[in-house]
Order: structure tokens, then C-alpha cells, then sequence
């Protein structure tokens, strides 16, 4: 997989591609953790162009929703179709805070 | 109209106890049952269940040692295709429950990624047993017995209608 | 921006000599090619030789038996793939020329489609041979040697780079 | 593999989709021979749904274009960029009549 990281304003916006499992957790949970502790609490994860996820890869994201909480900061996933339905499979749909395209989910945060 | 037959003859994959191999495998499946099934929905939902049972083979058989053989089997019979998931490490002494975990728990849902993807799995404990038997000249037709396990595997057997 | 490592453990794939069992290897050996480079047309030439020499083992090596066993094994070193095809039947003594034979030819275009499609290619003859030392009491330190090749693989080796 | 066949007035029209290998050259070749036997000597073989072919099945093409020749009839090929290329590897577009559609073929033919 690969993992990009851009900036819009004060939003931090990490972007995966490939496939996202088990191999890659340590590396993606790594730069999401200090993105999380030095970022200013606006953070999207946008993996439109993951094209396959596992579960382990899912607490990846849970894991940083639960640390973004913490600083009562905000999380918006980007989804693939087969990222949300394995998210929908999972019932994670519930609580994460999901939109289909990265400029929805800068809207969200008002970014303009 | 001739179709040349559906049934094909199966294909045996082997793989490394490592995170690595398990995305080259996952597509080699995926293409497999792609190719078995002309249905990309049926072979996302075989690689998630294979995908899931790799990591558990690797994190909790092999308890994620490197250097141990993971061997998947795939053979297709009429509308059915059969995954097998072969490893030699730790066996299970009964099956987690296919039931979803905490929304905040970070494990404990590959079970139930496996359980909805497939119509049917089973796990089977296969051991390979040395029985002894020693007589000895005192007792007759008597004898000791004694029993080594030498070897064992265990088998997950996943089963996908199409 | 981060790429996950670029080199994958190998996944080895196992069919029976059947022409059969063709396909279903074809396509998931061009699924992990196509994973690992990511060019169509790269895992479209490596598929294109991979048939032709699994049509070559079942025709020549097993003279068209079923029944016997084709690995094929598949690895990635930085910017090359390696493929080896692996079987245990008649072994090639010679390599055949890469030429093609006359237009209205029914055979012989095999070799030339996998010199083609890739970089290199090189055929190995592994013999297992028991090598007997046998003492008597009369000629001191003299013996009889006696070799026996106990069995064989001939192994094609398919280098493409990407 | 699936062979499904047609005419179209006079013309033998043999359509194949998917994987065109060793294991279907049996059936193909029995197919072809018998539709040459007892056809008008216009035969289109549309090979634009083949995914994959080898050396096996190009021979059966030209078990084919061999045929059609005694009885001095023709054989047009349509073929898919994985047909064509093969074809063009092993030269063998040098003896084949191609063209790049069905209609085109049936055109050719004088069709209308
Ligand atoms: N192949 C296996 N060998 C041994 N134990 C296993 C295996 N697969 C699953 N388990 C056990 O079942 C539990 C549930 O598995 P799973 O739902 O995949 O969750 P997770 O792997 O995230 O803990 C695991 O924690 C482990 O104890
Ligand atoms: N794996 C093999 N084992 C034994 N002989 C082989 C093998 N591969 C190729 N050959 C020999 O090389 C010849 C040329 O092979 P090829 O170009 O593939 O043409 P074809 O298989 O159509 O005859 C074959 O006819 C056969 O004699």
C-alpha cells in the first residue's frame, strides 16, 4: 500500500492506496498516532483508492478515532466501496463519521 | 452453445507464516475464484475470509513466527468452490464464537468476517499417530501399548456457493 | 509519502499435469504478477510463457499422464520476477531453438513465445543420487563405488524484469 | 471457454469468449472442422471476447485456415488485442485475414 499525506489549512489529510492489511498496520498506525498528537484535531482518512482491507487494518482506524477523542478532535473516513462495506460488515459504520469523496469531507470541516 | 466444462482441477498454494505473503496470496485467490465464478462480489467475499484466516493462522498458530508453511488448497466442485487453510502450528481446542466485539475493541472480529463470508467452514485437528506396542517374554500375549503423536495439522475448510 | 516494502515472500503453486488445470494457475500466476508490478503487460507476457511451459511438461516431460505434479513458484527480487517450473518427469537433454517453424505449422511455436516474453530463461536438471561405498575386508582402503539417481526435478527458471 | 455459433446468410460465424487454450483445442478444432466440412466456404471466426490464448489454439486457427483452403474457401479472423498480439509474435498475421469487428468481417464478405 501506500500512504501520502497533504494539508488543507489546518486539516490533516492522509491518503492510503492498495491494499491495506495486516502488513501495513504498523506502519500506517505509527503516522497516524503523531499526526494525531501534533496535529490540531482535524484529520480525514481518505481511502478511496484502498482496494482491499482487513480487520486488522480496521482497528487501525479505530484506534485512531479513540486517540483523536481523547484530544476531542474530529475523524471523516473516505471509503471505497470495499473499505465501507467491510466497515458495514463490521457495524463500524456506527460510529465513524463517513463520506464519500475528499471534498465532501472538507466541507464537513468548512474548508473551502 | 458449447461450454468446455466448469469443473477444474484444483490449485495448491504455499505460502511463508509471514504479513508479507499474504497479500500476494489474497490476489492470487481472489483471481482464482474470479476466473471459477465470474462473480468479483463471491471472490472479495472468499479473500476477506481467507484474508482473516491467514492473520489468525499467522498471529495465533504460529503465534507469528516466520518460517512455517501455510498451504491453501482451492478446488472448485459443480457451484461450490472449497478453500482449505493448512497450517501445522498451534491447534484450537474450540471455535471463537462468530459474534462482533466492543465497537471500540480492536480485535476479535476476524471470526466474524469468516462467518459471513462463507455458507459453511469447519476446522479439523488431523494427527499422525505412532502407536507401540511391546511385548515383553514375561506375560503371554500381553503387552504395552504407547501412543506419540508425531505430527499434526490443522485444516479450516471454508465452502462458498456460487 | 510511505510505500510499504516492495519485496514479497514468493507463494508457491502447485497443479496436477492436466491441461485443466491450466487456466485456473494462468490466471492466478498473472493476478500475482500483476499485483507485484502492476503492468498488464508484463503479467500478460509472464502468463503467456508460464502456459507455454506448463503445455511443454504435460505434453513432453509427462507425455500427456495425468497424475503427476507441477509446482510452479513464483518470487520477486526488487525489480525482477522469478518463476520456476518445476516437474519430475522426462528430462530435456537440449534446450530447443527459439525459431519459428514454417507459417502452416501445427507445433513448434512454444519455445519461441517463451524466449519472447522474457528477459532470460535457464533449465536445471536436479538429480538425487545415492552414492554407495562399499569396504571389503581384502584391498585395504579400496572400495566399490556404485551411484544410483534415486530421483529428479527439472526445473525452468523464467527471469522478467519490470 | 464459450463457443457459441451463428450465420449470417451463407457465413459460418464461430464466436469465443473467455480463455482459448490446450484444454479447449479438442472441441474447437472438432467444431471448426466439421462447421468447414459442411459449410458454404465462408467462415469468420470472432475471437474479440478471448481473453488469453497460446500457441495450442493458433494451431487449431491454422488447422482451420488449411481446411478452408482445399475447399478454396475463406477464413476471417476478428480478433481481441491479446489474440492479435500473440498472432503478431508468431508472425502468423502475415498469413491470416483480420479485421477488427464482426461487422467489418461480415462486410468483407459482401454481407449487408
Ligand atoms: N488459527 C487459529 N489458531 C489458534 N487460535 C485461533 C485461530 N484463529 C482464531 N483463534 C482464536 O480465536 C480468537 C478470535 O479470532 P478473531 O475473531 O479472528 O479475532 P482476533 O484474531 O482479532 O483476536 C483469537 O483471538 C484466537 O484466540
Ligand atoms: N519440458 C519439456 N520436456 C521435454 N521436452 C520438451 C519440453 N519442452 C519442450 N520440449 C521439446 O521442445 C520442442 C519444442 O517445444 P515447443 O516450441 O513448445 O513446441 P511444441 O510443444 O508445440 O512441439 C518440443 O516438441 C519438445 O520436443
Amino acid at each position: 500500500m501506500i500512504l501520502h499525506e497533504q494539508k488543507h489549512d489546518d486539516i490533516d489529510i492522509v491518503v492510503l492506496s492498495g491494499r491495506f492489511i495486516m502488513a501495513d498496520t504498523p506502519e500506517v498506525r505509527e503516522r497516524l498516532k503523531s499526526l494525531i498528537d501534533e496535529g490540531s484535531g482535524k484529520l480525514i482518512i481518505d481511502m478511496e483508492k484502498v482496494t482491499f482491507i482487513d480487520s486488522s487494518a480496521c482497528a487501525v482506524l479505530i484506534s485512531a478515532f479513540k486517540n483523536i477523542q481523547i484530544k476531542s478532535g474530529r475523524l471523516v473516513l473516505v471509503t471505497s466501496p470495499v473499505v465501507q462495506s467491510l466497515i458495514e460488515l463490521t457495524r463500524l459504520h456506527t460510529i465513524f463519521e463517513i463520506l464519500p469523496t475528499l471534498p465532501t469531507a472538507l466541507d464537513a470541516f468548512g474548508a473551502n | 452453445m458449447i461450454a468446455t466444462k466448469l469443473k477444474h482441477d484444483g490449485v495448491t498454494l504455499k505460502i511463508a507464516s509471514t504479513v508479507e505473503s499474504v497479500s500476494p496470496l489474497g490476489e492470487a485467490l481472489h483471481a482464482l475464484c474470479l476466473y471459477a465464478t465470474g462473480s468479483e462480489c463471491c471472490a472479495l467475499d472468499i479473500q476477506r475470509a481467507v484474508v482473516e484466516s491467514l492473520n489468525n493462522v499467522i498471529l495465533h498458530a504460529y503465534n507469528n513466527q516466520a518460517g512455517n508453511d501455510i498451504i491453501v488448497q482451492w478446488s472448485q466442485e459443480n457451484r461450490f468452490l472449497r478453500i482449505e487453510i493448512i497450517d501445522y502450528g498451534l491447534s484450537m481446542s474450540s471455535l471463537p464464537t462468530a459474534v462482533l466485539p466492543a465497537f471500540d475493541a480492536e480485535i476479535g472480529r476476524g471470526w466474524w468476517i469468516i462467518h459471513s463470508c462463507v455458507d459453511d467452514y469447519y476446522y479439523k485437528v488431523v494427527e499422525c499417530i505412532e502407536r507401540e506396542r511391546v511385548y515383553k517374554p514375561e506375560g503371554d500375549s500381553e503387552y504395552f501399548e504407547d501412543i506419540i503423536v508425531k505430527s499434526h495439522s490443522n485444516i479450516l475448510t471454508l465452502i462458498k456457493q456460487f
